[in-house]
């Protein structure tokens, strides 16, 4: 019973990968891997991993999203340029 | 298993589980909503899980999430403002609602503690939390309309 | 490789690798189990070197060699970026028009930004006391700066971030990481050895020796990297443009 | 709930492995990368937990009061969060330089282009 918040982190982390994985497009697949950032943390928290759980909250939450949002802009912009 | 920890595994199935599936599924103005709430959902049920293991320490990880999970909300606000226009998504019931649930949790804890050093610390981060909730989905629902940076 | 053949090789390939890693996981020791010989090892190591982060001890003195791999991991994927990012010959800067953020959203983004740089250098410099570090406490509070994009616009934030001292600060921190390291030589010990400076009252700021010098370099380094990093892509996805006809 | 952590990592990784051989767009592959990655985590804190135990962090904690999890596969863990996020953005920048070469991030229509 005491593993029950485990239990429920992992299968909350295993769903999430594997939404980030079936959504196709980048710019959505950013807030899902956003998501499983923010779940990855709570895991590593309830394996009694603070300092990793801390590195994830603060790679996760903010500057991965920024990273595949910049370039989602960058590429959709090239892709306007090209049109014209 | 104590009663802080059965909280906490409640919220993060209840909450965690509602932002999983909005954000994997439906229109885009849903999915931000989704992402926005998983903070709120999130940073309570560390607190809970801080106090269920006895570790103060363990704190830091809400502190941290208070601070950047607003801030990853306003990346997707900034930058699908584009794709946002025209679908607004106006979530205000369910934010507040979510704001309530954290602003309990914090209260809670914080009587539990007693005055003290960490008492500021768990008001300073569900100060945090709520106006960054509340900020995020201000700039969600339109806050950033005109920014055509690119 | 048709799409088709390529699905079969993954379907196979993948179905085998599924059937290892199951038999392997079966062969693991237990979930949970009590014994962690290398774990109980670095407790007591720590603990003989008053820090009261054991996780930072291991980081910055057990395997302090191993974390100079990593830190030029870093600073060579910076490198890379550095240059695959870097302004090409057949493209030219478009100032990016100002944006109109609304009034409540950029006083939160102006009134967290400070609490937020504030948190991470609080991370770092609790890195050997409390759960945190250079490696967490960098990435905050380089997240911090960028919320000047994200609450007013890009030029608000080029104003107070020229790239070209973050640059340097990060190959600074890179050396200073190395120069730590060599003084343990100079003193007759090995590289990167613990034994310069006294390990200190445990848990107190100034404990565990070489470990928060190493800790902040670290943390110097991991804040400009990034720092770096975002600047490069926030220019590629919001001034450089391609010239008009090429 | 013995083996049940090393298979949800196992899963994580072949999910993350499925994405990037079907993936239509190297950033979504990026991604998928990403996802990998985490089950490298996963794994490596699972190795690392005892039950009931907690962190060897002694800021709030007296040493030998509580049984303790292992701090070492924290530690290589954690600073490959940090790096593996700089890794990720190398790759990145890779994709852009491909956009602005080929003009597509699809890695089909590159392989068409070479042949």
């Amino acid at each position: 019973m005491a593993d029950a918040v485990i239990v429920v982190a992992l299968l909350l982390t295993a769903a999430s990968a594997t939404a980030a994985v079936a959504t196709r497009d980048p710019a959505r697949q950013a807030l899902v891997l956003a998501v499983l950032g923010l779940l990855l943390g709570v895991v590593f928290t309830v394996l009694q991993a603070p300092d990793v759980g801390l590195s994830q909250l603060a790679v996760g939450s903010a500057l991965t999203p920024l990273l595949i949002m910049l370039s989602v802009r960058k590429v959709r912009r090239r892709g306007k340029e090209g049109d014209k | 298993m104590n009663g802080w920890i059965l909280a906490a595994t409640v919220l993060l199935t209840a909450g965690g589980g509602a932002a999983l599936w909005g954000v994997a599924t439906g229109p885009l103005s849903r999915r931000v909503v989704a992402q926005n709430l998983s903070t709120t959902v999130i940073c309570p049920s560390l607190l809970l899980l801080a106090q269920g293991y006895g570790r103060t320490s363990y704190v830091d990880l809400a502190l941290l999430l208070a601070l950047l999970g607003p801030v990853g909300t306003l990346v997707f606000a900034r930058l699908l403002a584009d794709e946002l226009t025209g679908d607004r998504p106006a979530a205000w019931g369910l934010t507040w609602t979510a704001a309530g649930v954290g602003a309990a949790v914090v209260l809670v804890l914080c009587a539990v503690t007693g005055p003290s050093r960490a008492m500021v610390k768990l008001l300073v981060i569900g100060a945090l939390l709520i106006s960054g909730n509340v900020v995020a989905s201000r700039a969600l629902s339109g806050g950033l309309r005109g920014v055509r940076d690119g | 490789m048709s799409r088709r053949l390529r699905l079969w090789l993954l379907g196979v390939g993948g179905a085998g690798l599924a059937a290892l890693l199951v038999a392997a996981c079966l062969d693991v020791p237990a979930f949970g189990r009590r014994s962690h010989p290398y774990g109980e090892r670095a407790v007591r190591a720590s603990l003989a070197r008053h820090t009261a982060n054991v996780v930072s001890s291991v980081n910055f003195d057990q395997r302090a060699y191993d974390t100079l791999g990593e830190m030029s991991i870093l600073f060579a994927a910076v490198l890379g970026c550095v240059v695959l990012l870097r302004q090409a010959g057949d493209e030219h800067r478009a100032d990016p028009r100002p944006a109109e953020v609304a009034l409540p959203v950029r006083r939160y983004a102006l009134l967290v930004l400070p609490v937020a740089l504030v948190t991470g250098l609080y991370v770092i410099a609790h890195g050997q006391l409390s759960p945190g570090g250079g490696f967490q406490g960098g990435v905050v509070a380089a997240t911090a700066l960028h919320l000047l994009y994200l609450g007013a616009d890009y030029r608000a934030l080029e104003r107070v971030r020229p790239t070209g001292v973050f640059e340097v600060t990060d190959s600074l921190a890179a050396c200073s990481y190395l120069v730590l390291g060599l003084a343990g030589l100079l003193a007759g010990t090995a590289f990167l050895a613990n034994t310069l400076l006294p390990y200190g009252t445990f848990n107190t700021l100034s404990s565990g020796g070489l470990v928060p010098l190493l800790n902040a370099a670290i943390g110097m380094e991991v804040a400009s990297a990034v720092v770096v990093l975002l600047a490069g892509f926030l220019d590629q996805a919001v001034e450089i443009e391609r010239e008009k006809g090429s | 709930m013995n083996v049940f952590p090393y298979l949800v990592a196992a899963w994580i990784f072949l999910t993350g492995c499925y994405g990037l051989v079907t993936s239509r767009n190297l950033i979504h592959a990026v991604g998928c990368l990403a996802v990998c990655q985490a089950s490298t985590y996963v794994l490596l804190l699972a190795v690392g937990y005892r039950d009931n135990g907690t962190a060897p962090v002694f800021s709030d904690l007296k040493p030998g009061t509580r049984p303790l999890v292992d701090p070492v596969v924290q530690a290589l863990a954690l600073t490959d969060v940090v790096v593996g996020a700089t890794v990720t953005a190398l790759l990145l920048a890779l994709v852009l330089q491909i956009a602005k070469r080929h003009g597509t991030v699809d890695p089909d229509e590159l392989t068409e282009l070479r042949g």
